[in-house]
């Protein structure tokens, strides 16, 4: 089970070939990418911020939960940190099942816990200013009260 | 013996710091050890609602007690991935 | 849009980035591999067969039906034929969209049309003797008569 | 003229080609060429009622004409992914 918060490119090979057995006839490969824009704004560039051995706790305890949920093979969890372009990938999750369906339902849900509960976070940069980003599926913006959550 | 103090993204952007340590007492809880810092940084206090906490890499409820040596972290809304 | 039906290895960085865009914000990649069993019975090799241009044709057809019915940036849909091993990968299907949950949606959807569809036939090769096998989703058994789907 | 037969998988073993070419008749239609087909070769009338067919490249119903110079695809169930 490969998890990783790293400063260094994210290689999908790497990933793929991690989780892969012989029982494998499926293997889902999600890749969180940098993109050019963000709720209607134009995006510089993204500053990652992370708590990295309590993230790779956490990313090591959803995989391990995806894996029983799921009945997989095998998962990798990587998370990128830093200065990150637009283009780059901050997120890589592989998932391998002897099947298609457990393939993508796991790796959707792996995605959605990450976003969850993982202490990692980004700042987007403007032209003209900059702002950390509150994952609206947080469990911190969750247990807010609900006139917060709308901000 | 002291407890170390983690703060991450805009929290840590808040306080100017990302790592800190106060003094222990008898009694201390992620709350109580909260209260004080925000007596320290109270530029902090608008992030609170929506704050979570981790004591030794694990998420944390507000009455755990923080025993002596702990590291305790300020967790504002991820945005990971 | 990255279409190809090939004896050649297949590789996910090209089908990567065949589909990214600035805009994409989350990258799917799925990988149909050869598995070591099947339906109980331990598998040698496969070996592929395909009427190529069309395969590549319906391929298209069915790229283009996500794209516009899930609002994707880009997909790409490679098959490989010829004799494949245990672990090699016969199918990439690439997917790049803004947000992660069309990205898994479309990828699943893609995949699931490509088992219906495409002209692609697989044998099985084990110890002691072969079969074609034939995909219980084609539409060719969906047509028949109950009786016939149950063999 | 002449119709291009195409044979794949189970079907092109059975026949033991995988491709022929048949003389083009008035009237044809993909099952009247099917069907011509298997007085060639008996053995695929067990593949018949799973059998699939495309007509250059799309896939065709049994009614559709097949004008000369046509290609015909026998497609049984596919297995690919």
């Amino acid at each position: 089970m490969l998890i990783r918060v790293t400063e260094s490119e994210l290689q999908p090979d790497e990933a793929i070939a991690a989780v892969q057995t012989p029982a494998s006839g499926a293997v889902n490969l999600f890749l969180g990418v940098v993109r050019d824009n963000n709720l209607g704004r134009s995006v510089g560039y993204l500053e990652y911020d992370a708590y990295p051995a309590m993230a790779e706790r956490v990313m090591r305890e959803i995989a391990e939960e995806a894996k029983a949920q799921f009945g997989l093979e095998d998962c990798a969890v990587l998370h990128r940190t830093g200065r990150l372009e637009i283009g780059e990938t901050s997120l890589l999750v592989a998932v391998a099942s002897g099947h298609r369906a457990e393939s993508f339902e796991a790796g959707h849900w792996l995605v959605n816990q990450i976003k969850k509960r993982v202490p990692v976070w980004k700042k987007e940069v403007w032209d003209n200013g900059e702002a950390w980003v509150e994952g609206p599926e947080s469990l911190g913006l969750q247990q807010a009260p609900a006139t917060m959550r709308e901000g | 013996m002291e407890i170390t103090v983690l703060l991450f993204a805009s929290v840590a952007e808040k306080a100017g710091t990302r790592k800190l340590t106060m003094p222990s007492e008898p009694g201390d809880t992620v709350e109580r050890v909260r209260d004080r810092l925000l007596g320290r940084f109270p530029e902090l206090a608008s992030s609170v609602p929506t704050l979570l906490y981790a004591l030794n890499e694990e998420y944390a409820k507000e009455w755990e007690p923080v025993p002596p040596g702990s590291t305790l972290a300020l967790i504002p809304p991820v945005s990971g991935g």
